[in-house]
């Protein structure tokens, strides 16, 4: 399946991410998500930024909690909420919230 | 052009997933895609009509005004949660429904895409 | 005609939050959705417990009596009374050290005739790919 | 015998959190203790009026009555909160004041004890 | 100083618990905290239970939740409603709720 | 005459719960206090922010431009204008790799003269020995 998945939350929930799997993966870091492409704990990024190539993150969202787009991982895409309806409609076929 | 169905649980105040929620629907609607917007627990708040606004809580009320006039936009909310919260149907905002449970699903069964936000 | 199948994947503790008891009113709405359908057209929840998410599934749960409201252990019993199809992850019941007979597996007592079923992840993973849509509560 | 203040934030349904603070205030009171309870946030819609009993959720409205009427319970929601959500004066269930959140910091100036309880 | 602490989450947030000091230190689990006294995940108990030896479990949240005051961990203490009350007034001078 | 001292320990992140906010404007909402209190009498409160907490003080939140609400920089601003003693956790600024400057350590700008100061963890704990009740939010 083509699994789009928005993260909103910053703690790795490994029971449940950990273990999703499918043949198109793509993770949208929304809300609390966005930390997690600009803040590294104790030097490392995330190891979320390792589970896909399909990385993206929501600007509106990252720039209300004062990150900027600068600081973003290399690996994670930003994008507006106009970029995420079509990523739902024309990369996705189911999405899920977590 | 697609239909989104959107189930949302989140705070109206606080959690700004309901936010969320309404934005993305805003952000489909002006791409032409019809959207179905279903609340419940908490996020039944986003239907009572009357909300004040301050400048600390979002106030999303602007925007679903607008999204009900295009034509491409539902929402109802959860009955039993509203009552339970001691909000009753002459409070409702226009536009909105107020049905059971088996409307959610009843729009996801036609839906090209189903986005449940869960948790608080 | 034609039928929507639906998942329901509970993965969060019972109580802290309203979300596992609204995966499993929803679910249990799917009941009563043909009203609004053509003829044959139905939806078709497919529930499963994942994670903390197993832990709604305990027997024995004393919500009632404490705090005066339904608890998980009854929905999850009237899910099973409506022939819902329940999948629970044995790898997280087996992490948290439970054996199935501290878990709701059937609705005998109240007349069901479906029992839920302790399945790998593997199977649940399974269920993920067949349904048309996911919801995670 | 000595004066607990407790503030709280958490839903009114879902969370058990807010059914804590009732529960708590109601030992507390049955051993003769004073108790202010403060609610802001999502807790606000604990002071509503006319919240309906379902099954499925909690419905606290009897055991704040039997509070109210032992003479030792005080509980007062935060107004701003409540008109954010379209909840206004003459909605307020009997017993409640609505006041700002200074009324919380003086009921904690001269408590024993404060108990916070923050989040959803 | 005499603390009590009110757990009532399940997800032990080190940055907060695992720093705080006290004279005299308390751990009443509540809510979601209740788990902790009684689940071993993959057969350990939670580390929480290591952290003092005043440890309480509030009885009527274990049962809300199918746990047993008989399954609770031997270090932690079954209390009700009307206990917690004496513990905060008694027992602690300072009461926090995490 | 007495002071009640309060401690606001901030450890949420803000924005997905409403806790960081209500914990800086209950906090500053000490302004007004003296209205119900005998002449003499006050609280005093000091505003701490640990953990994930510290990420409430990151400059350039656009909250106001995005959702339309008031940014926690807004209120943290506020803070220091009203002369409230604020302290930041240095351990976990240099944990999540934030400079100072990144921070909201004044506010200058629109008029206040009192600084935030960032402190190791200790400092914090000692504040947490010497206040009359302690608030987690």
């Amino acid at each position: 399946m083509k699994l789009g998945v928005l993260l909103s939350d910053h703690k790795t929930d490994s029971d449940v991410l950990g273990r999703l799997t499918a043949e198109k993966l793509g993770i949208i870091l929304v809300g609390n998500g966005t930390y997690l492409a600009t803040i590294k704990e104790n030097g490392k990024a995330s190891p979320i930024l390792d589970k896909t190539s399909n990385l993206y993150v929501l600007v509106e969202d990252l720039e209300s909690r004062g990150l900027s787009a600068a600081n973003v991982d290399s690996r994670v895409k930003p994008v507006t909420y106009s970029d995420v309806v079509d990523l739902i409609f024309n990369d996705y076929e189911k999405i899920i919230w977590l | 052009m697609g239909k989104l169905t959107i189930g949302c649980f989140s705070s109206l105040v606080g959690s700004l997933s309901l936010d969320f929620a309404v934005k993305l629907s805003e952000a489909a609607v002006k791409k032409g895609h019809d959207v179905d917007l279903w609340v419940s627990s908490n996020a039944t708040m986003l239907s009572k009509k009357g909300q004040k606004p301050f400048k600390d809580y979002s106030h999303l009320a602007k925007t679903l005004t607008e999204l009900f006039a295009s034509g491409k936009f539902k929402a109802v909310a959860c009955e039993a949660c509203a009552e339970a919260r001691g909000y009753h149907k002459d409070d409702t905002m226009e536009g909105w429904g107020r049905r059971s449970m088996d409307w959610y699903l009843a729009s996801a069964f036609s839906a090209d895409r189903v986005l449940l936000i869960g948790g608080d | 005609m034609a039928i929507t199948k639906l998942a329901f994947i509970v993965r969060s503790l019972p109580y802290k939050t309203e979300a596992s008891r609204l995966a499993l009113t929803h679910a249990i709405a799917s009941q009563t959705v043909e009203i609004y359908l053509e003829d044959g057209d139905n939806v078709e929840p497919v529930l499963c417990y994942i994670g903390d998410g197993v832990l709604n599934c305990l027997k024995n749960q004393q919500a009632g009596k404490h705090y005066g409201i339904t608890s998980l252990e009854q929905h999850a019993k009237n899910s099973l009374l409506l022939d819902l199809k329940v999948m629970i992850c044995k790898e997280d019941v087996d992490k948290f050290g439970l054996k199935e007979d501290q878990l709701v597996m059937d609705a005998e007592d109240i007349g069901g005739e479906t029992n839920a079923q302790l399945v790998p992840y593997s199977e649940i993973q399974k269920v993920m790919e067949e349904v048309d849509h996911l919801q995670f509560f």
